[in-house]
C-alpha cells in the first residue's frame, strides 16, 4: 500500500457520462491485483473533504486506469482533471477476487459501472486458465462501456442493445443454452443486482463472489465507516474496506438502499 | 527547538498526536506512518465488552467536513490487551488509551485493569457515549456525572487522566473547572459537534442513527472558540483538537491556549498528517525565532475585554 | 401547487424568507432580486437607539462557512419607520421585523413602538443579544430569561412572535418548549454558533471581538440536527435556518420538521438565493408529485428509535 | 449593478504572481467608472464560499479586465482559470473616485497592487483634460506591473529599479523639483503607504481620495461586514462597499494592520 501524487496520463470519455482517468503509478500498477481499489484525493481544497473510492479497471505497463461515472461533486472535479496534473492515490486496497481455485469457467456479470474491475479480473483469469463469460447490463445502450471486454453478452433494459431486461436473466438464459460445469460467478454494480446474482448463484449452487460498494471514510480500516452484516461468526459486520470490497456472496447480508 | 512537554511525570516528544477513532489501533497504519514523530497514539475508544457499532451508513460527507455514526464499534477491552498492546508496546511514541463506557462503573473496570499493563502513558476519557441509567443521554452534558467519572477513575491510576470534553454543552468552562476539581490532569477539546444530514430524495438520514457526530475542517472555528473558553476559566492543560488540516491550523489551537493538538479526521485523508503538522509546527516556531514550541501557547494577541459568551451580531 | 402557509392569521405566499442581518432593509439589493418571490423578509436586527456596530475586522472566512461580528449595527427603530418602513410598505411580499435588546424593557420599547404602525406583518425576536444587566451573557442562553422576554412581547402584539434561537445551549428543544408555553407562535432554529478565527502569524483573531458567529454550510448539519431536536420535543413551527444555499438543502430542512426557511449568507454571494429556492422547492415537490410544499414538512423517513443526544461515536 | 456570468478571454501573467483576468461583460464595460470594483466568484464550489472583490483594472470595448495577486485560495483559483471559462462577476460596485472638480494635476500613487485601478483611472482623467503623473512603488523590480501606464514614475524598496525607497518619498522628491499647483492626489495600496500619502496630502494641502481594501462578504451593503472609522459626523463607521472604496483622505481613520 502506498500514498503518493500520480500524474494524469489522460482522460477520455467512453460514454454518456462515463470518464477513464489514466495515470503513472509504477507502484500500483505492479502490485494492484483484480477487486482491489485506489482511495484517490480528488483536489486539495477542503470540499469536497475525503478520498473517493475507485476500483481498478486496466493497468498497462506502468500507467493504470480507473473509470467513473459523474454523479457528484467529487467524480465532477475528476471529469476537469487534465493531462499533467497530479492526483493523490492512495492503494493498492481491499482483499482481490478469488482467482485460484478449482473452477475452470467464469462468470462475470457487471451492471452499470459495475464494468469497472472487469478488463483487468478477466485478464488475470485467462492468464490462470480459465475460461471466461462477461455479461454487462445497462439501462440503455449508450451508457454501455464494452471497450476493453472480448465478446461481452449485453443486456439493456430498454432492449435497446443485446438481451431485453436485466443482466442476470440475460446470464440465466445463457446458461439455460449452454449450462456450464464447475463454474465460478463474479459480480459487481448496484445493490439490488447484487442480490439477484446472488439468489441466482445459491439456487445453481455455484460459487460467487461480489465486489461492494458504499460509503468510505478513509479506505484503510481505521474509521470504522464502511460495515457490512455478516452472515455467521461472531462478529456482526466485516469492514468493505479491509475485509472486502470482494465477498463470497453467502458471508454477507447485503444493505436494502 | 524544543518540542515536547511534560503531563504529570510523563514527557511527550512533542505536540502533536493523533485523535481517538482515527487511527485506529496504530497498526493498521504501520506502513504508511512513522509513528516516532508524533507526541502519542489515543486509541480507540474502549469498552469492557467488544462493541459491533452501529448499522451501515455510519458516515456522511458534509460542506468541508463528515458525518459519524460508528457506534463505539471496538474489540473491548480484553482483546486489546491481547491482541493490540502488544504492538503498541513496539512502537516508539507514548500510548494513551481512550475509554468509553455506558455506566460509571464500566469506565473504572476498564481503567482498573488497563492500569495494571505495561506500555501505556495514560488515559483520555471519552465522555460523550449514552449513559443508559439516563435513558441514552450522554454523560458528558452533565457537569456533575462528569466530575464524578473523573474523581471514580483518579483514584485507580497514578497515570495522566485526561477528560475528552464533549462541545454540545452550554458552558464548556465548567466542565472543564468541574474536572479540574475532580482530579484531572487535562482536558481534550473537543469531540464531534452533534449533526445531521438528510437525502432529499429518499427523505432519508445519511446516517442510520439520525444524527451523528461532526468533524474536520468545518468545526475548526467552533473548537478554537472552545479551546479559547476553557483556556480563559481554567489553568488546565488543553489538548486542542477540532478540523486540524495543516500545521498553521495547529499554530491557531496553541495560539488560543492549547498545550497540545489531536488530529483526527485528517488522518482519513492521509494518516500521516500528524507527522508533517508536526514537522511544520517546528520549522514555523524557527521562522518566528522561538526556542520552545511552548512560546506558542496561548500567545494569541487579543484584547482581554471580549467574553466568549457574548454576543458578536 | 399549495406553497404557502397560514401563521396566526397571517398567509405567507411561499415557505422561503429571507434571514436577519442577510437582506439589510431590502432596499439595498432592490435592482437584483424580485422580492415578490419570497415569503418575506427578516429585517437586519432593529434596537431602540441606532448601533455603530463592532470595530473592524468584523467578518472573516472559515472553510465553507464565514464568521462574523458586526456587533447589531443598526440604524435604530426610529430612522427605521421614517426611512426604511416606507419603501418596505411599497414591496410585494411579508415584511417580518427582527428586534435585538440589551434589556428586556428595550425589547417591549422597540416591539411597542413598532406594533402601532403599517405594514409590518410580524416580529423576530433575536435573543442571542448580551443582557447588560448580567454581564453580557446573551439572554438566549438562559431558558427563564428567553421565556420573560416572549411573554413579555406576547402581551404587546396580535401579530406573529417568532423566537430566534441560538444553537448555543445544551438543549434547545427546552428552550423551545419554554417559549412556545410563553405564547411564541413559532421559533426560528437557528441563530449563529459561537466560533473563532485566528491568524496565526499575526497571533491576532481575524474578528475584533476575538469569538464571533459562525454561519454558512459548514453549519448545516448542525442547524438541521438543532432543527430535528425542536420538531422532535415540540409541536411549533420552525423556521429553519443554517448553511442553505439550494434548493434540496431548503427540502432537508422542511423534511426534518421546518414549516419553512431562511436563507442567510447566501445572500452575500447572490442575494436571490432565496427567489431560487423557492422556485426550486416547487420543480422539486412537482417532480415528487405532490400537491402542497407542506407535504415535505417532517416527512423524514427516520427509525424513531434514536434520540438526538444519545451519542453517536 | 448586475450579477451575471461573464465569459473569460483570457488570463495573462504580467509580474511575479501577477496576472491579468479578461473577461467579456457589455454590462460592466459600458457603465464602469474608476475606482469601482466587481464581487468575483472564484468557483461555485463552497470554499472558498464568498465572492472576492477587485478592482477594474482596464476596459476595451466589451472586455473588462482585472489584476490579481494570487495571495490564497480564492486568487489561486482565478489563476488557474481557462479561456471560455465562465466567472460570476457582481458590479459595478462602490463609489467610483470623484475625477470632475477643478483640479488640473492629477497625482496618481500606486503601491504594489495600488496599480490596479490606476489605467482605467489615468484614462477617465486625460479625457477630462487633467495632467497626469503616475507614481509606481513595489518592493522589488520583479513585482512591477507597468503595462498600461504612461511614463510611470518607479520606486522600489530594494533600489532594484527608478528611486531607492517608498512611492511617497518618491512623490516628495519629484515634487521638489516640478511643484505643481492646484493637484490632487489618488491613491491606492497598502494601508501603511495610504497613511503615508494622507499625511504628505495634509502637509502638502492638497486633496486626497484614498481606494480602501479590507474584508468584504457581500459588496453590496447587506452584510455590515466592511467598515472604516469615520473622522466626524455622527455615524462612527463607514461601509467600505457602498460607501468607499474611495475616500476623501481627511474623512476617515485608517484602520492599522
Ligand atoms: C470499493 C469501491 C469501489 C468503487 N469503484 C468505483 C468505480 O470504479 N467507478 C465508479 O464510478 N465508482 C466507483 N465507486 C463509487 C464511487 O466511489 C462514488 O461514485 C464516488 O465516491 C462518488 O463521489 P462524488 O463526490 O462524485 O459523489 P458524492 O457527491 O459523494 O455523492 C453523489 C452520490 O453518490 C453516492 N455515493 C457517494 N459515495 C459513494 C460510494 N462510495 N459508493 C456508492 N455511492 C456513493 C452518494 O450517496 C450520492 O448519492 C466505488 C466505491 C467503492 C466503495
Ligand atoms: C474594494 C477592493 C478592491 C480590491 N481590488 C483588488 C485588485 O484589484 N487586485 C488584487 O489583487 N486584490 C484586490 N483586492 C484584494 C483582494 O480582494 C484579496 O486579495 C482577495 O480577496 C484574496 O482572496 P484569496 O482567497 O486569494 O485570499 P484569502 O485566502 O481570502 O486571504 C489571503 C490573505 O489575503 C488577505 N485578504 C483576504 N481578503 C482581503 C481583502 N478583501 N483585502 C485585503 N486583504 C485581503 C487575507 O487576510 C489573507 O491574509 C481588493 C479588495 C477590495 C476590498
Ligand atoms: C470516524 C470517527 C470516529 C471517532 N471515534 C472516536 C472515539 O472512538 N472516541 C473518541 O473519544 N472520539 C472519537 N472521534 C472524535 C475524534 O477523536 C475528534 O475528537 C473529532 O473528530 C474532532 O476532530 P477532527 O475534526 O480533527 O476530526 C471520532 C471521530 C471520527 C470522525
Ligand atoms: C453578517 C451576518 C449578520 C447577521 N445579523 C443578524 C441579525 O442582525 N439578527 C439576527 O437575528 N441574526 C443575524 N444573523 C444570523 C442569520 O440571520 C442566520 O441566523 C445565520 O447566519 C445562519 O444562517 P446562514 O448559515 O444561512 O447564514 C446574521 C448573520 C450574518 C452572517
Ligand atoms: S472506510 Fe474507514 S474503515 Fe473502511
Ligand atoms: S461587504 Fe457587506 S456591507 Fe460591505
Amino acid at each position: 500500500m502506498t500514498l503518493c501524487d500520480a500524474e494524469i496520463i489522460g482522460l477520455r470519455q467512453v460514454a454518456q457520462g462515463v470518464h477513464v482517468l489514466s495515470f503513472r503509478s509504477p507502484e500500483v500498477a505492479y502490485s494492484i491485483l483484480p477487486g482491489q481499489f485506489l482511495n484517490l484525493r480528488v483536489h486539495d481544497g477542503l470540499d469536497p473533504l475525503l478520498r473517493r473510492p475507485f476500483s481498478v479497471y486496466r493497468v498497462e505497463k506502468e500507467i493504470v486506469e480507473v473509470i467513473f461515472n459523474v454523479v457528484g461533486k467529487g467524480t465532477a472535479i475528476l471529469a476537469g482533471k487534465k493531462k499533467g496534473d497530479m492526483v493523490s492515490i492512495l492503494g493498492p486496497l481491499g482483499v482481490p477476487f478469488g482467482i485460484g481455485g478449482r473452477f475452470t469457467n467464469a462468470i462475470l456479470i457487471a451492471g452499470g459501472l459495475g464494468i469497472a474491475p472487469m478488463p483487468i479480473l478477466a485478464e488475470h483469469l485467462r492468464k490462470a486458465g480459465k475460461q471466461v463469460e462477461i455479461f454487462v447490463g445497462a439501462r440503455t445502450s449508450d451508457q454501455l462501456a464494452l471497450q476493453h471486454l472480448k465478446a461481452p453478452h449485453v443486456a439493456t433494459d430498454d432492449g435497446s442493445r443485446g438481451f431485453h431486461g436485466t443482466v442476470v436473466g440475460l446470464v440465466e438464459s445463457y446458461l439455460k443454452e449452454h449450462p456450464l460445469t464447475d463454474a465460478k460467478v463474479f459480480a459487481c454494480g448496484p445493490t439490488r443486482m447484487l442480490s439477484a446474482v446472488s439468489n441466482f448463484a445459491r439456487t445453481s449452487s455455484l460459487p460467487c463472489e461480489l465486489s461492494l460498494e458504499g460509503e468510505m471514510a478513509c479506505g484503510i480500516g481505521i474509521c470504522q465507516g464502511c460495515p457490512v452484516e455478516r452472515t455467521n461468526g461472531e462478529r456482526r459486520y466485516a469492514l468493505v474496506c479491509t475485509e472486502g470490497p470482494t465477498f463470497d456472496s453467502t458471508t454477507i447480508h447485503l444493505r436494502e438502499g | 527547538m524544543k518540542t515536547g512537554f511534560t503531563l504529570r511525570n510523563v514527557q511527550f516528544r512533542n505536540r502533536v498526536f493523533v485523535a481517538s477513532g482515527t487511527f485506529g489501533y496504530g497498526d493498521e497504519v504501520r506502513n504508511l506512518v512513522d509513528v516516532s514523530h508524533l507526541g502519542g497514539i489515543m486509541t480507540k475508544s474502549l469498552s469492557w465488552k467488544p462493541r459491533d457499532g452501529n448499522p451501515p451508513p455510519r458516515i456522511a460527507e458534509t460542506p468541508s467536513g463528515m458525518l459519524n455514526s460508528i457506534g463505539l464499534a471496538n474489540i473491548g477491552v480484553h482483546a486489546f490487551i491481547e491482541k493490540k498492546l502488544p504492538y503498541l508496546r513496539t512502537l516508539d511514541t507514548r500510548i494513551v488509551v481512550n475509554i468509553a463506557a455506558s455506566s460509571v462503573q464500566e469506565y473504572c473496570d476498564v481503567l482498573g485493569l488497563l492500569d495494571e499493563h505495561e506500555g501505556i502513558h495514560g488515559f483520555e476519557i471519552n465522555v460523550s457515549c449514552p449513559n443508559v441509567k439516563e435513558g441514552g443521554l450522554s454523560f458528558g452534558t452533565d457537569c456533575d456525572r462528569t466530575a464524578e467519572i473523573t474523581s471514580r477513575l483518579r483514584a485507580l491510576t497514578e497515570k495522566p487522566l485526561i477528560i475528552k470534553l464533549t462541545p454540545n454543552v452550554t458552558h464548556i468552562g465548567q466542565f472543564a473547572a468541574a474536572v479540574k476539581e475532580a482530579g484531572a490532569d487535562a482536558v481534550s477539546v473537543m469531540n464531534t459537534v452533534i449533526g445531521m444530514a438528510v437525502d432529499a430524495r429518499t427523505r432519508k438520514p445519511k446516517v442510520s442513527t439520525v444524527t451523528g457526530g461532526l468533524s474536520g475542517p468545518a468545526i475548526k472555528p467552533i473548537a478554537l472558540a472552545k479551546v479559547y473558553e476553557v483556556a480563559q476559566s481554567v489553568d488546565i492543560p488543553i489538548f486542542g483538537i477540532g478540523g486540524i488540516m495543516t500545521a498553521e491550523d495547529a499554530v491557531e489551537f496553541l495560539l488560543v491556549g492549547a498545550s497540545a493538538v489531536q488530529i483526527g479526521t485528517a488522518n482519513f485523508i492521509d494518516p500521516s498528517t500528524g507527522v508533517t503538522v508536526a514537522k511544520g509546527i517546528e520549522s514555523f516556531a524557527r521562522q518566528q525565532g522561538l526556542n520552545d514550541i511552548g512560546e506558542l501557547v496561548g500567545a494569541l494577541n487579543a484584547r482581554k475585554d471580549f467574553s466568549v459568551l457574548q454576543s458578536w451580531l
